[in-house]
């Protein structure tokens, strides 16, 4: 089920009502989303970087997710949706410090590139174990409610991470306590090399919801309207009192799980091909071109405005120098513990790992 | 004043923080109209109501993962996990998530959340309701680890570790639950983490322990006062963050340690113990340090008294020391 | 839906066809259970054994499963069943000597009272941890399916169970894999003092199931015969490679959870009187009496049977010694290391723990 | 005999044993036709079926928890959990069934399982890819912790592993998993386990270490040689069973220790093997114990280097402690 048809028209019963503007950055949205993704593979690969973990075809379920949620909303991540983030303002030039873990990264080098967060975009932090978010996601919407807040939060996982035990609690514990959370599960088909028929002996992911009594949708998402569609009507829900929702976002992840993996291994050419046809960029192209003027010139002028962006952040993050050395030892209570105190100063008071290869 | 038991006064603590601090909330299973299988939450969700006091599904993932997300968005829950050897099927949301929130985050997220949970043999509880896994928790950076002694030290140091913006393991010695009384004030106040004390002055021997075997060790202590040797006997109350100078400068005057613990000897608390002070008072070590603990087997039942480092073993751990 | 219907007879279309001896050896069992749990419960409070956990109304739900599994099909036990494992052969004996943890406790007083096993009647370990035992279930299954061996595997939990970690990750498993094995779901209406409305958001438990897609009934658990004739179903399933079934007996804890709980604590008398009026024994002994002479005297002969029979065995259990001290120490690996050879030479040439309560 | 890197060496082993007993069998996350994200089980599942080498879903739990059952009815599970750090989720059926599985059944049920994971820093992993959790392990009566610094080591180790009655947990050290070769013989063979190694004898300073950090500990001891210090390097290869004689005996001959490990300090392994050394050779000990050890930080990224006890560090720790 569609909204926005093969054709690029709306299907009238559908239609969301978003405007021009609106279905235009939410194209632009993805396509500067895809573009980073590129380029950071690609400095990825030429080693400027650790690793990258990418959306590649999946853009569509989490901007149209992202877009759907109200600022006041908080989104709390997988790894996977850092489009999401940069959809509510996050500063680009900060998101690629991070991936370089230099001197301003916001993390300070101290977890893998791609662990983004951020309080004033209401952007908990990506975490790698799969599935603990969830439960967290809960938390806050539980706090939300407590607290009489008109808040919802939507939290985004995988298909692999429906088997996780944080899953079973969180659903669960959302559905007893009526928490105003959406479930954004989006199933791209893998779980790094395991497909989702065998993640599974269920034929949908939405077929799950039913054992905690919470209402499912399952969407096409790689229809960025379908999905809006389905968050918004979740999103209202959660405001009006009617607790949780669990939308399953089908979609495929056309690119490897991350950098360091290799997809041919494990699955055909043709697949993937297959899905390639179904691009939530192209689907959503095709609405704007018939909608606007949005035409060739346009959107490759978009692209090489959106590359020109990263390759200057990027220029920017390679000049600067590492984060301190002291900074490794903060931040791992409220205040700096002796021990820690004592490590820090013995650290910094001490030989270098890089004296050590300059030796030898 | 009243006189309270250890029960009572950590109710009269969970009383006083759900009285002070409405972001305060109480989480765990039967803790609710039940009032917790130990009676520690008796009455609290009659006075202060189910938004407040909430009896949960059987999940320690969800209680533990929710308590994340609550304590992340601007509330102060207080869990209950029924029985410490029950914390397991939640230990990846504490070591994973609760742990290295505000690292990872450089300071911009933490997690103020209390685990409450009892520990600890001696009440016939065999393998799954004896446990003392204090050290699996002290080996993970950016969690405090808490076990109080006794009624004053349990309110006072549940009050602060309430207080406390990070995620504090709270271990309550389910053998002293009623067996100790003591006149503790009805209003709330705060006990410090991180700081010792001594609860014998001694000259000879260091000994050091902390929840229900504080009451063995000194015990021992006395025992061993009657031929002749003066122990120093401490009561760690906060585990980690460590008091560490009161121990070094107990054990520069005496020369010797013992060290007292309920789990397992390998790779507890007590090794760990042994090790910082022979790093830092080895030239004043007269004697090999000692651990008295229990055995590296799973907890017993009907010989839980033979496994547990009770006086009996204690008392020629002491002498054997002193006379070294 | 019951087979044996309010008035004793047999519903002819679901009638599974037991004979007036199967009958009666189920009631006599059931019974049997009963007297024991009396007998413990009454001894326990005089602090002669240190704990214990009955089944008091959930008789038939434990017994009615036990009895339509085949002795070659494993029984993974929670911590309610030992009546499973008397229904097997079980010396009584023996469980009342690990019940005061003596010298002949097979386990020799290393655990809890309640912590039966059994291999030569294919019953694993009872654990307390809830939900643990149900991927061990999950995993005898596979291998038995593996080993290419005829066999099946029951395994009962509680309805608390069903928000466990182990719970989701089993059920999952079992239909990944298509193992050959029941999910006895005691639905006794309390997971000590929450009850099951408030366990879960969903109205059945059977529910659950749909999410893993394994074929689920739900039955009422105080009919022996709708539950032997539902087991056996599943058994049929899955020795035919049908794969797991998910079974909901619906039933209610008469007594507290253990001899440490006070159910009068949270919940009402006038409910637990209305479920008395469902006793399991009461049931089935109607339907007994009416197909064959069964009356108040031959109950009340066997009832005292049964009790003269735990009387002598807990007299005989009084009179043995406790466990070697040693014993503490054995078993942790096949073979003793050094450190504990060292630690039992340590304890047995130490003084002892009642020495000291000697001196004071 | 082939040359064989650590991944190499850990598939031949793994293919031996499925070759020589038909009740191994191999779980794991993408082990199976991507051949694990680190390679180890290429071609496995090819060779052997989907049915001995199983791609599971996404659960630790359910890996772990189904593991145990296969064991208890007759086969030889071997599990991969894909990173160390991912093992929590699982750690309850690990801690509190596998492990204690024989204990409360006497013996009648028993648990002989595997569960390999590649652990430790250095591949810029940063928190959750780098984690050196033993002790955790350790601190658990009941189960068996193995790490293999080499090739040779890591094929006999697995398969002794594999032949071993009760749960073993197998830390592979990541980093060296293509860091260094050597020749392995083809066929299968054991490697004991509960046998250190000396690889360097030395007169002045023992000096502990295992898996990647070995390397470390050979290198720094090389370095400190040039200076006229001659350091003993034992491999532990099994971490528990530990083999306490051969620690011992090198420090009554050296008087001298130094641990290295990457696990955070506090409450790590080398707290243990600290206060051994302490209580068994304290007369012969000449210097303070020395732990050179991660820190007690969640393990980082960008200054993993400066995190890791790498030889920069170990140096002067070996300088000093010979020089006391
Ligand atoms: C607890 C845990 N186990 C294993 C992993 C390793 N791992 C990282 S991503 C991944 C697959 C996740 O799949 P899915 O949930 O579908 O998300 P996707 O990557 O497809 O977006 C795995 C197994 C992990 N991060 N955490
Ligand atoms: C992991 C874990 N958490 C908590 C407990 C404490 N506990 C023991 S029994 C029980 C309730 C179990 O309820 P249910 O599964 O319905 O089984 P029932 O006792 O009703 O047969 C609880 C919470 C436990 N044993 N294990
Ligand atoms: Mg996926
Ligand atoms: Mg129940």
């Amino acid at each position: 089920m569609h909204v926005i048809r093969d054709d690029g028209s709306l299907d009238p019963t559908l239609d969301p009502g978003l405007s021009v503007d609106q279905v235009v950055a939410l194209y632009k949205a993805m396509v500067r989303t895809r573009v980073v993704d590129d380029r950071l593979e690609k400095i990825q690969r030429q080693g400027r970087i650790a690793f990258h973990v990418g959306s590649l075809g999946e853009e569509a379920a989490i901007i149209g997710a992202a877009a759907a949620l109200r600022d006041r909303d908080w989104i709390v991540p997988c790894y996977r949706e850092v489009g999401a983030l940069l959809w509510r303002g996050y500063p680009l030039q900060q998101y690629i410090d991070h991936m370089y873990g230099n001197a301003d990264d916001p993390l300070r080098g101290r977890q893998m590139p791609d662990h983004t967060f951020s309080r004033a975009h209401r952007y908990l932090s990506v975490s790698a174990p799969i599935g603990t978010q969830i439960p967290h996601a809960v938390g806050v919407a539980m706090a939300a409610k407590k607290r009489g807040l008109d808040e919802c939060v939507g939290v985004f996982f995988g298909d692999g991470a429906t088997s996780s035990n944080d899953f079973h609690a969180a659903m669960n514990f959302a559905a007893v306590y009526e928490a105003p959370v959406l479930f954004l599960c989006r199933n791209n088909g893998y779980a790094i090399s395991l497909p989702t028929q065998r993640q599974t002996a269920t034929r949908t992911l939405a077929e799950k919801a039913a054992a905690y009594r919470i209402p499912a949708a399952r969407i096409d998402g790689n229809d960025v309207l379908a999905v809006w569609r389905a968050v918004r009507e979740g999103a209202e829900r959660a405001a009006n009192q009617g607790g949780p929702t669990f939308i399953e976002l089908i979609t495929y992840r056309l690119g490897g799980h991350s950098t360091s993996d290799d997809p041919r291994v494990y699955r055909s050419q043709e697949e993937t091909d297959s899905w390639r046809k179904l691009d939530p960029l192209l689907r959503l192209r095709k609405h704007i071109e018939q909608r606007t003027a949005w035409n060739d010139d346009l959107d490759g002028d978009w692209r090489a405005v959106c590359d020109a962006e990263v390759k200057e952040c990027v220029r920017r993050a390679e000049e600067k120098p590492p984060p301190e050395l002291g900074d490794m030892f903060g931040d791992v209570y409220a205040e700096q513990p002796w021990h820690l105190r004592e490590q820090q100063a013995q650290c910094l008071g001490g030989p270098r790992a890089s004296d050590e290869e300059d030796e030898s | 004043m009243t006189r309270m038991n250890l029960v009572q006064a950590i109710n009269s603590g969970l009383r006083g923080a759900l009285q002070q601090d409405e972001t305060v909330l109480l989480m765990g299973e039967d803790i609710g109209q039940l009032g917790g299988v130990f009676r520690v939450t008796q009455g609290l969700q009659e006075e202060f109501g189910a938004d407040r006091v909430l009896d949960t599904p059987l999940s320690e993932t969800g209680i533990l993962g929710t308590a994340i997300g609550m304590a992340l968005h601007g509330l102060r829950p207080v869990t209950e996990i029924q029985f410490a050897d029950f914390i397991y099927p939640g230990f990846d949301q504490l070591v994973s998530e609760a742990a290295k929130y505000r690292y990872r985050t450089a300071g911009e997220f933490h997690v103020p959340m209390v685990v409450r949970t009892p520990y600890g043999g001696g009440i016939r509880g065999g393998q799954y309701h004896s446990q003392s896994p204090e050290a699996l928790f002290i080996q993970t950076p950016g969690l405090k680890v808490v076990c109080p002694s006794n009624p004053y030290d349990a309110k006072g140091l549940l009050l602060e570790a309430i207080r406390d913006e990070d995620p504090v393991l709270f271990f309550e010695p389910k053998r002293v639950y009623r067996a100790v009384k003591m006149d503790v004030p009805d209003a709330p106040y705060t006990v410090p983490l991180g700081e010792a004390k001594i609860v014998r002055p001694g000259e000879q021997v260091t000994c050091v322990a902390w929840g229900a075997m504080l009451y063995e060790a000194f015990t021992a202590a006395e025992e061993v006062a009657k031929r002749g040797v003066d122990v120093e006997v401490i009561d760690l109350r906060t585990l980690w963050p460590l008091d560490v100078d009161t121990i070094v400068s107990s054990v520069e005057k005496t020369g010797r340690i013992v060290v007292v613990h309920e789990a397992p000897r390998t790779c507890g608390f007590g090794g760990e113990l042994v090790a910082l002070v022979a790093e830092r008072a080895f030239l004043r070590l007269e004697a090999p340090p000692v651990r008295v603990t229990g055995w590296d087997t799973p907890f017993p039942l009907t010989h839980e008294h033979e496994y547990l480092p009770l006086a009996h073993r204690i008392v020629p751990a002491l002498l054997e020391t002193a006379r070294y």
